[in-house]
């Protein structure tokens, strides 16, 4: 679907260029990532998966514009990034609804911090709160949803500023596993369907295959790209499955086997 | 223990499986759930009552009876004897409403100036590592020890007793605010970085909204730290309140005017806890709507 | 300064170097800004009285403490040494605070224990709790006579508080931790013993903590009224004869005491929560 | 073994709550019957009862009606009977892992001396050695639950009950904790009764699985898995398995209330 090699002729969304980043304390220095390179392609989906501490969060921090490179050069739109853009979206680990706002008030916070119109902004995150079945929500507090529908209100919240770009920082982590399968799915059609540039920071190698279209392994730290493998499935429409779909395709399991070994996973201790 | 506790030899396989590691040799007793049986809400609320009727029955009746000295113990019927005369022809009004006034005031200026302070240290590190040390000896030093000092300064009327009221709750509603900031999750503060927000919006739009519960709870205690600054500081001198009336009446052995003052000053005291209580869970309902 | 040791400085990074740097240069400045500000105060508190523009009367000055003290060291007839003043505040506080802790966690257990008399007790302790306990100090001094009111002051600030914390502690022990003990068929007492006490730990030395401060102003207040023995008295009555030297080297005193005290806590709460 | 009674045999257990609003019915008549050694799973939706059920079963609340025996025996409402692992490590800040895992000895008053001895033989073998005399907050989450585990097991009980234990590991971690809890099985040969929502854990790690429903929590079928053992990763690639994964799948989302649902 798209190019997913680095030397295409269109200018890729977002570009690492041989990025460094070390933390600083006073115990000593930490190299969370070391000359690390890749780039993505507008509207594509890519997974990073790797070891816990290999500096994948590190990653997303850098391209939202929160975190600087030590060394190196992060491009959105080959541009360099210095600071946050109204063009990238965050979504954390955790869903990080404040409990003193109404579902509707958190969606808008995008928004009212970037200083919008707020009778359009509170429409549209209106509507997207309906699109994914929360309209009868709008006026409950963050406590009063579930786990599923609270990730949900996140992503709404992301959606809201209309960034170009998505960064979800392993977004489902904390839900059990049939609502995490559900909401995968219905995550990867909004963000397909709104042509969005997606990047998704996972542990779990199924969610990374079933969702993207490309997923790229960090070593462990110093985290660097290790490899990248391209998710294809033979479908008879030749358009991608839904990831649940994804799951149960026969290219599933080779792809899994390919990314377990990689991970080069060991009993702990 | 399968085997001993059942007629059943249930489990040949088991017991021989070779790679078990670990063999039963301990019978266990059968335990039940110890279960607790509660009061019905009729006998709790009677014996409440009950233990309250009993004391002043028996005080009375030791007291009546010479088993106790009723000079130096007084007894129920001349403290309510004391209790009218106090209000009717006494100075009731006047010193209640001079401690009130004292607490009141020393909450209000010590709760709101502390918590802006607690929350300032948001702001900058160096500027809350350089004020810290101040704040934590303020916190150590005992404030009701500055108590006759303040009063030296500020003399024997309402200020001093505001004065000593406030010192008491500032450092409190400081250090609480303070601690709230220190909770802050900083990916909260990550996620409104990434929406691009400015300093002054992420201290708005999270740390105030945040730290209210903080500075929230900190309002019970504050009443009645203020209430022991205002008293205290009567006490040290002072020309009306509920602290000076007992202590005056103390100092002339009126043991039925000591027992009436502290028992009004007990229900003011039980009255402001009930009326922060009450406006702290209102606060609470607003602040999370 | 920094904990980083001269082998990984010589491997380090130059970023790594100038964040160093720049961490030890805010470090530095930190410190200085501390100590400027404590000069300052005290250059002010010297010379503002001095010049007269504010009235020496109230304040005295930072330079009368030291020669004050040693003055107060010597006994006279009419006046102990400052030491046994020092020294009757700080027993009176440990006898009544750790009478307030054993007490305290004694009826804490035994409501744990007996549900039902929690609730019926629930309304007197919360009345207890809210209750000014110095307003007692004159009644205390006429039943209990000088020394035994201050002890008994110390307890009562205490007591109540003490109470309440510990049985909250003990209600905040997570119940499947209780659960978990009962399904290994664990009696009352077991569960006590195994899992609420050791699980409340954290919140004795809180309790603690609280109450080293609270037992101090329960001494002191009770000294203001009584004694003729003990900081609190030195205070009231160096303010009573306008003597604001004595005033501020006995407030000094209490400072260092009640920091010591702080300290002691802090330094058993870290013993302590190493295990953790 | 056909005249022996099942190890473990939850008959026609109810429960019924009173609440503020009415009568909460939890469960309807639940029957089940494990005979010894057996692994057998527990999926289903959240509050469709999996908890009370082992709740039950340990003892700790008394069903509304119906018994639970044990070996035959009436074991309704006793406690220490089974080992009972619950959802959370629970592992007791205070203690090391040593004196965490032998917690339940200690209780049965075993002395501490040959508790320990026992325990340490246990850890090592393990895969916890090194870690004995450590404190919980230094270990990873999937140490706590191997430590949680032990202690269960040690607690020495034909039974034991599982409660979601790898629900909080990560994806990772929870494969590897999976190929240690069967090893472990397979060593000590336990009856265990294994709560998940993973339909996949579940079909991979038993020898049934019992899908239950909600509102009130009932169970729906029970289908018992064939797969040969030992099983191996690439187990979940043959149709067998696909096929019971969407069997079981399909019942659930079939019985799930439909989403969004206010918690």
């Amino acid at each position: 679907m798209h190019a997913s090699s680095t030397d295409g002729t269109a200018t890729p969304k977002v570009e690492l260029r041989n990025v460094n980043l070390r933390y600083f304390s006073l115990e000593g220095e930490t190299e969370a990532l070391r000359d690390t390179s890749f780039s993505i392609a507008p509207g594509e989906f890519v997974a990073i998966i790797g070891q816990s501490g290999c500096g994948k969060s590190t990653l997303l921090s850098l391209i939202s514009g929160i975190l600087k490179p030590t060394d190196g050069a992060v491009l959105v739109d080959g541009k360099l990034v210095n600071g946050p853009s109204r063009k990238v979206g965050y979504m954390l680990q955790q869903d990080y609804l404040f409990e003193w706002r109404t579902i509707l008030e958190n969606a808008v916070l995008g928004a009212e911090i970037q200083g919008a119109n707020m009778t359009t902004a509170r429409e549209h995150a209106k509507q997207l709160l309906t699109k994914y079945g929360l309209g009868q929500f709008l006026h409950h507090l963050p406590r009063q949803l579930s786990g599923g529908m609270r990730q949900r209100v996140a992503l709404a919240r992301t959606l809201c500023t209309e960034p170009e770009i998505v960064l979800l920082d392993e977004p489902f982590a904390a839900l059990d596993s049939q609502t995490r399968i559900a909401l995968a799915d219905e995550v990867t059609e909004i963000l397909r369907r709104e042509g969005k540039t997606a990047i998704l920071v996972t542990h779990d190698i199924g969610e990374a295959i079933s969702m993207s279209e490309r997923v790229i392994v960090l070593s462990r730290r110093p985290g660097r790209v290790k490899s990248e493998h391209s998710i294809r499935f033979a479908t008879s429409d030749g358009l991608r499955p839904n990831p649940f779909s994804a799951r149960s395709a026969p290219e599933f399991n080779g792809y899994f086997n390919a990314l377990w070994k990689e991970l080069e996973v060991h009993v702990e201790g | 223990m399968a085997v001993q506790d059942s007629p059943h030899v249930a489990d040949v396989a088991l017991d021989l499986a070779p790679a078990k590691p670990v063999t039963n040799t301990t019978a266990k007793p059968v335990h039940r759930l110890p279960v607790q049986i509660d009061w019905p809400t009729w006998a709790i609320v009677t014996t409440q009552a009950g233990i309250l009727v009993g004391i002043i029955g028996l005080w009375e009746a030791a007291a009546t009876t010479s088993v106790i000295d009723a000079f130096f113990w007084s007894q129920p019927s001349a403290i309510w004897h004391t209790l009218k005369i106090f209000f009717t022809t006494g100075d009731a009004w006047t010193d209640i409403s001079f401690t009130f006034r004292s607490t009141i005031f020393g909450f209000l200026l010590g709760t709101a100036a502390g918590s802006l302070l607690g929350l300032s240290f948001w702001w900058s590190r160096n500027y809350a590592a350089i004020v810290q040390p101040y704040i934590i000896c303020l916190e150590s030093i005992p404030k009701l020890a500055l108590a006759p000092l303040i009063i030296l300064v500020f003399g024997i009327g309402l200020g001093s007793k505001v004065a000593v009221a406030t010192a008491l709750t500032l450092v409190v509603s400081t250090l609480t605010a303070y601690a709230g900031v220190k909770a802050l999750d900083p990916d909260g503060e990550k996620l409104f970085y990434s929406l691009g927000a400015t300093r002054w919006q992420v201290f708005r739009k999270l740390v105030v909204p945040f730290c209210l519960p903080w500075i929230i709870s900190v309002l019970r205690v504050n009443i009645g730290l203020a209430l022991t600054g205002a008293i205290v500081g009567e006490f040290i001198a002072s020309q009306h309140g509920l602290g000076r009336a007992i202590l005056y009446a103390g100092q002339t052995y009126d043991i039925a005017l000591v027992w009436v003052a502290v028992l009004v000053l007990s229900t003011l005291a039980i009255i402001m806890y009930a009326a922060v209580s009450w406006l702290e869970s209102l606060l609470r309902k607003g602040t999370r709507q | 300064m920094s904990k980083a040791n001269s082998a990984t400085l010589a491997s380090a990074s130059p970023q790594y170097r100038n964040w160093l740097q720049r961490n030890r240069r805010d470090q530095i400045f930190v410190r200085v800004t501390q100590l400027a500000v404590l000069l300052v105060l005290l250059i002010l508190w010297e010379v503002l009285p001095k010049a007269q523009i504010i009235n020496p009367l109230f304040t005295s000055y930072p330079s009368m403490l030291w020669p004050t003290f040693l003055e107060l060291l010597t006994a006279t007839p009419q006046q102990a040494s400052i030491l046994s003043h020092t020294l009757s505040t700080v027993v009176a506080t440990v006898i009544g605070f750790a009478a307030a802790m054993v007490l305290g966690t004694t009826i804490a257990a035994t409501l744990w224990w007996w549900n039902s008399l929690y609730k019926v007790l629930d309304p007197y302790l919360v009345v207890a709790n809210a209750m000014p306990k110095t307003a007692f100090v004159p009644i205390f001094y006429i039943w209990l006579g000088a020394t035994l009111s201050i002890y008994g002051m110390s307890l009562a600030i205490s007591l109540f508080v003490t109470i309440l914390m510990i049985y909250s502690g003990f209600q905040s022990i997570d119940p499947n931790k209780i659960k978990l003990a009962q399904s290994f068929g664990a009696s009352k007492g077991q569960i006590l013993r195994k899992v609420v006490l050791p699980g409340s730990v954290p919140t004795l030395i809180a309790t603690l903590k609280v109450n080293a401060g609270l037992s101090l102003v329960g001494v002191v207040v009770g000294e203001f009224q009584s004694a003729n023995l003990g900081l609190g008295y030195l205070i009231q009555y160096g303010s009573q004869i306008f003597k604001m030297n004595i005033v501020m080297t006995a407030v000094t005193i209490l400072a260092i005491v009640s920091s010591v005290m702080y300290l002691a806590i802090s330094w058993l709460e870290a013993v302590v929560m190493r295990r953790r | 073994m056909l005249s022996s009674p099942p190890k473990l045999y939850v008959d026609n257990v109810c429960m019924t709550f009173k609440t503020a609003t009415g009568v909460f019915e939890a469960l309807v008549p639940v029957t089940l019957s494990i005979p010894s050694g057996r692994f057998v799973s527990l999926i289903g939706p959240s509050g469709c009862g999996k908890s009370t059920i082992f709740n039950i079963i340990a003892g700790l609340l008394e069903p509304t009606a119906g018994k639970v025996l044990i070996d035959g025996v009436d074991a309704t409402g006793t406690i220490g009977r089974v080992g009972y692992m619950l959802q959370k490590d629970l592992l007791l800040p205070w203690r090391s892992v040593l004196d965490n895992v032998i917690l339940g000895m200690e209780i049965q008053g075993v002395p501490l001396r040959e508790a320990r001895e026992r325990a340490l033989s246990l850890l090592q073998r393990y895969g916890l050695s090194g870690f004995e005399y450590l404190y919980p907050s230094t270990l990873s989450g999937g140490m706590r639950q191997r430590a949680a585990l032990l202690r269960t097991l040690l607690f020495d009980t034909d039974i034991i009950l599982l409660d979601e234990p790898f629900g909080a590991l990560d994806a990772q971690t929870k494969l590897q904790m999976q190929e240690w809890l069967m090893q472990l099985w397979s060593d000590f040969g336990k009856t265990v009764l294994f709560v998940t929502h993973d339909v996949e854990e579940a079909i991979y790690l038993s020898d049934e699985v019992h899908v239950m429903g909600t509102r009130p929590g009932c169970i729906l079928e029970s289908i018992l898995i064939m797969l040969p053992r030992p099983r191996v990763r690439t187990s979940s690639l043959t149709p067998e398995f696909i096929a019971i994964k969407e069997h079981c799948l399909n019942l659930l989302t079939a019985s799930a209330p439909a989403l969004p649902e206010a918690a």
